[in-house]
């Protein structure tokens, strides 16, 4: 090995596709959609569910394009059979932070099994990826999604209610309970006409006196009676991507549907097993957070090369004028932001532990993108305040970056317990 | 001497400021933010509070003088409970204010009693444009002297109440000086944009584009008559009425995370008994204080002639409009996916709280 | 009341006073000192003590100048006979500051009983005040100590192991234990011959079991046996102020020298009370950094103007250059903290509760003072960082005012405990 | 490709230079900074590690090719000793490796094997000026062509070595284009200060101020010859060098206030188990890592001939000097008063940790 910096070909040939694609379906909707809340947008969708499929699933995106999906393994070596390192990692990330460069909330929209998905890949049997994710490969664009939060549990997950009881006559799981900030959750069970069936995937508790241990994840089919779409978020940003509130009410789910084991003693690790998905999705969100950033960079330096304003890199700080030290300041966040990224998910495809690097990259991106969005529509003034463009958008919609798949505050925690070599109960 | 308590007088305003904040402003916000408005009735109640009529001399229909210091005690109070109603009870004010400071007699006479005396209606005042490096100092509207009358060109952005207003001060350079312009509402060239302005906050304020073409103004209606007006003064007060909103929503936002920490639980105890979390309410408290001192004591050398107001009003809002974005942004996440969502008031507080870099000119004290 | 920001006049003249003594006696010292860590500045220790001695003993500065002396009852009033608004804290802010702004190396010198007198004053019996405190009003310049922190108790007084036992037969108590981090220790022990005999006050447990109910302060003359200055701390800044550490063997001290009951039964809120003056003392060790950052700032101000560099206040942000840039920012931090002292010791002299104000200020001068003082540096470049000028000094002199009397920490768990609500148990 | 694991040999070469880090620079480190010395022996151990040597072809003495890459994690691992002594032992490259990149054959020939064969001696290079906005692309240290040969006037800071220095390759402002010069130590006009350079931070590296006066050169001497050289390449080399001493230095203030932390006890528990003290740490590490990754790869694009490269080495280079200030005050903050007192090294790290925003050119990869 040695340290290179070079994007393999396939990552490059995946920017540059998505740059047009971004800037061709994403950013002319940007402004609708986000005045439009809970409008699905349709064509988009339609789109880019026929191209995914006309370019056979992984050259426009990722088949799996959600955060948490590890990409498939014929991708991993498909290069050339396996004897080049795999990339599909840094595929992925390269993918979701262009397509975030074109709008993060429509990346959300992006067909295919999202969160939902992964969880069934991490924690299902081969027989239940087979017969849950197959759909993904059909006719028409289908969602999954995930359903763990609760109103009561934000980053502790082990304080999730909902409940999970086996009815022995049936053989039916029986759950009861109310998920909120479901991504994606009124696409993935709203029957929605032009959309295949999908799911979501429920956390809930078989056994509340287990703790974690007790924790299952369900897949529950679109349109199971018992389970409704209470509420759909109204959002600061990422309008366009829906975020529902899912109440459970004696929703009645086949025995076969619970991922992992249906005792409490047979499977003690399927939560840990189950959020290890999470760990991996780290560097990924944290790619998305890169592109609305880079975005926002991009664009203020167009408004600023309109008014002759080029940057003179290389002169000491002092001869600078304030907008350039902001630029360049912008500049070694964003670009060392995305080399974090790119490192992290290097070691997932290499199979190297990333825990720390992942959380890093989080924790980084969280932080440099909202401080450049924030920064830049300081800088444009009226114009970056304006809903006339789109800066003032990408401020709103890069904050969720650092609230998602765990908070800033959560991933310092994991990167300290890193670097420290503490357990949880040593550093809480 | 130091000292750092309100008068009794302005602890009693204070007090009916803060109760008209709380009990009217900002419940009602949320809905004034969605729809786009805010219920004439309720911008009725502020204005009965007489914060402009309090601050204009008898002479001229009100009862007092104007205060800096009150001024701002006040303004900080009312956008603790919303900046947008803040913004549109005290409109006329940008108009009135400058009149009562710096208008010749003529002025005062024919403007300030009919605005003070009765009830709430839409005066405004144009300073904004629209571009990145926009410098109130080096305004691109330009003011012209033709033939006995003033000319004014230029096109200004984010004017509140513009649609309706009954007369705007426009703010134009003449020779290289800001000066300000009474326009007529039905002035020839004077055109007013069908669309409102769509920014990222303050929503429940109607803003608009105002464009002059060759708009011919009298004499007698620059600012201050054949002298004009110190226009220094002017700005200096629109920045410390800035700082004032920005430490008051910046407040609402503390004190908001701060009760949401201490009720939400995780891992077994309050978010608030847990040291990051504890910290960031700590330093913003702690900023949202330096700033708020750095504000009254502008306020105090306006009030007291001294030099260094102009600085001093320019440095609180600069540092002000920084703190409100450091602040609100920190209340969000906080809040977590809860700050996210527009069940509660912090994320409309984050993208007010950016408004503060860029929205000098929207009030004045 | 009403808000209102003119120094008292008092003030003001204290601050024109002192500026001469700081330009005078002060800087043309500064790097002598800085350089020859552990001399004594005999010539300025006597200059500072007849001046003070010719002014009356508060005119020029302080009567207790240290951070914790509580201003004398009668420099309350002293204005028209109780009349006008006491202003003693406020005074000693004032000429801390000013004093800073020369050195603040060389204000820890200033002759006077420090953080020791203060503790008499604090927990003494009036008899003790009387005993204790008259020396420094005398002919020679004398110092007095707090012995507190251990090697195995920073921020955590309880922690304290010094052990004081009563010697039944001759009714000495006899005190054993390791103090370090004693801020002119060396001056208020040895006993030099310029110099009157000092006293230091050491903490110690009479009742280890008691915990800190058990805890008394112990007045220690200058030379008793047994107790010995065994290292003077070698530091990053305030070099010419000395830091000892003292080892206590048996150290015989007369029972009346004990500040506070000695069982402890009787008096429980010994300690608290004690430890009250450091809450008195945060907005004074606040002013100290104000000064230091103070210097660096108006050192840069003039650095820039021999190059005709003025700065453009009042030009939005984006038409600043770098420098003005942070010029500005700097004067935001540096006026504003500024206020926080004020505020803080404008209430300690009204009586009003300010532990927040007092904590705040010392936060804020913490954070402000190190920023300014490692960008002044950085801002003159070679300049900044050769020890041809002070700037490089300030920086290391800023550092130590967000470690001593509560580091940044310390302090913001006081704020975050005051805003809360919340206990010292509840918050941790 | 992406990759982000050294070579085996570079994996070997940073051990071997962790190694004399940490056995022989780190523990000498502070008797040399008190000292002003430190002592030639572990100078030359450090030289026997074949740095130079290695990036040097066999043509000149040397057995390799010069790879920013193995410099920069050279540079690093030598930093995390002592940031004095990573200076001292690599000086003569600040001669040799300009002119091993872009020295004429025969600059090559006569400098390079002397310098490379034999123990470590004193060559050094003067880049610095003593203004506060010193611009390496506008050196007021000026070269005119005069009669054949080149005049050389000016005023160089914090020239390391030069006293003992054999010659100085001297950077000069040339028609507006910095350019670099070979001068001999008896050259006339030369005048190297007696008293040494005093400074906040680095007193263990002997640094003098140098006049030139009117001091001639040989046109053979201009570095690269008739046509000189690319400046900006080595400039950027120089930044990539001071990046990641800067991260050298930041790195072991964050492992060593990161161990205190773990071993420190403060009410009950050790201080490294406060989220306060965990999340600065937390972030330190991070900061590190991304200034790291931002180094290596502008020095892995001037190894791979990138346009980028010159860009990215600025951006390196500013960032880390920030970050470097950052981590090493937090690292002094959270050893409080023990990191305050000089029996515990992260105060010097402080101290040095300043020093980077202003360092560029004492160091070259």
């Amino acid at each position: 090995m040695s340290i290179e910096f070079d994007a393999p070909k396939p990552v490059a040939n995946a920017q540059f596709v998505l740059k047009t694609v971004a800037e061709e379906m994403m950013r002319p909707n940007s402004r609708y959609f986000d005045e439009h809340e809970h409008e699905i947008p349709w064509d988009y969708i339609e789109f880019m569910h026929s191209a995914m499929k006309a370019m056979g699933g992984n050259s426009l995106a990722p088949r799996e394009p959600s955060p948490s999906s590890p990409p498939p393994e014929d991708e991993r070596h498909r290069d050339d059979g396996g004897k080049r390192p795999p990339i599909g990692y840094q595929l992925i990330a390269a993918q979701m932070e262009a397509l975030s460069w074109g709008d993060v909330g429509l990346y959300h929209c992006l067909p295919g099994g999202g969160l939902g998905a992964a969880a069934v890949h991490a924690a299902g049997s081969p027989e239940q990826r087979e017969k849950f994710l197959a759909r993904f490969h059909g006719d028409k664009p289908t969602f999954a999604a995930m359903c763990i939060t609760e109103a009561g549990a934000g980053s502790d997950n082990s304080a999730i209610r909902t409940r999970a009881t086996l009815d022995e006559k049936t053989k039916e799981w029986v759950i009861n309970g109310e998920k909120i900030f479901v991504t994606g959750g009124d696409k993935s069970f709203t029957e929605y006409e032009k959309l295949g069936r999908g799911f979501i995937v429920v956390w809930a508790s078989i056994d509340p006196a287990a703790g974690r241990a007790g924790m299952r994840a369900f897949v529950v089919e679109g349109g199971t009676p018992g389970v409704r779409v209470v509420k759909l978020e109204h959002k600061m940003g990422i309008r366009v991507s829906d975020t529902a509130a899912i109440s459970l009410v004696d929703a009645r789910v086949p025995f076969e549907n619970i991922l992992g084991s249906p005792t409490v003693d047979q499977n003690p690790t399927g939560f840990k097993k189950a959020m290890a998905t999470f760990d991996a999705t780290r560097p990924l969100v944290a790619a998305t957070g890169v592109g609305v950033a880079r975005a926002a960079f991009e664009f203020l330096k167009e408004r600023l090369a309109e008014r002759e304003i080029h940057i003179r890199y290389g002169l000491p700080r002092q001869k600078l004028t304030s907008i350039e030290r902001d630029v360049i300041d912008m500049e070694i966040m964003l670009k060392s932001a995305w080399l974090m990224v790119i490192k992290a998910v290097w070691m997932a495809d290499n199979k190297k532990p990333n825990a720390l690097e992942a959380s890093m990259s989080k924790v980084r991106s969280g932080d440099i993108c909202t401080k450049i969005t924030q920064k830049v529509v300081e800088m444009l003034g009226p114009l970056g305040y304006s809903r006339e463009f789109l800066a003032e958008k990408w401020m709103r919609d890069a904050k969720i970056t650092d609230i998602y798949e765990g908070t800033g505050q959560i991933n310092r925690l994991v990167v300290a317990r890193q670097i420290l070599g503490y357990s949880g109960a040593e550093l809480r | 001497m130091y000292s750092f308590d309100p008068t009794e007088e302005q602890q009693m305003l204070i007090e009916a400021v803060n109760k008209y904040a709380a009990n009217d402003l900002r419940p009602a916000a949320r809905n004034a933010e969605e729809s786009g408005e805010l219920p004439r009735k309720i911008i009725a109640k502020g204005w009965e509070l007489g914060l402009l009529q309090a601050s204009i001399p008898e002479t001229y229909g009100g009862f007092g003088e104007r205060s800096a210091v009150t001024g701002a005690l006040a303004v900080e109070e009312m956008a603790f409970g919303d900046l947008a109603g803040a913004l549109a009870v005290t409109a006329p004010s940008l108009f009135a204010t400058p009149i009562s400071l710096m208008g010749s007699e003529e002025q005062k006479r024919e403007y300030l009693p009919r605005i003070v005396e009765g009830e709430w209606s839409p005066y405004t005042a144009a300073l904004i444009e629209y571009a990145f490096d926009f410098d109130p100092n080096d305004l691109k509207t330009i003011a012209t002297l033709e033939d006995g009358r003033y000319s004014l060109n230029g096109e200004k952005a984010f004017v509140s109440f513009a649609k309706e207003a009954q007369a705007l001060l426009v703010y134009a350079n003449l020779d290289g000086q800001t000066q300000a312009f009474i326009v007529a509402k039905e002035a020839e060239g004077l055109s007013i944009s069908e669309e409102r302005e769509k920014l990222m906050g303050v929503n429940a304020l109607p803003l608009y584009r105002v464009k002059l073409t060759n708009v011919k103004i009298p004499v007698a209606n620059r600012l201050g008559g054949e002298s004009g007006c110190a226009f220094e003064q002017l700005l200096a007060s629109m920045r410390i009425a800035n700082a004032a909103a920005a430490v008051g929503v910046a407040n609402a936002a503390f004190e908001y995370s701060r009760d949401y920490a201490k009720e939400r639980e995780a891992f077994g105890v309050k978010i608030a008994q847990k040291q990051a979390i504890a910290f960031m309410l700590a330093e913003m408290r702690t900023e949202i204080e330096a700033m708020r001192l750095l504000m009254w004591e502008a306020a105090w050398e306006l009030d007291t002639g001294r030099e260094d107001a102009v600085k001093d009003a320019y440095l609180a809002s600069t540092g002000a409009a920084d703190m409100a974005m450091m602040v609100t942004d920190r209340a969000v996440q906080i809040l977590g996916g809860h700050g996210y969502i527009r069940d509660h008031p912090v994320e409309m507080w984050m993208r007010n709280g950016r408004g503060f870099a860029m929205l000098t000119g929207l009030a004045i004290i």
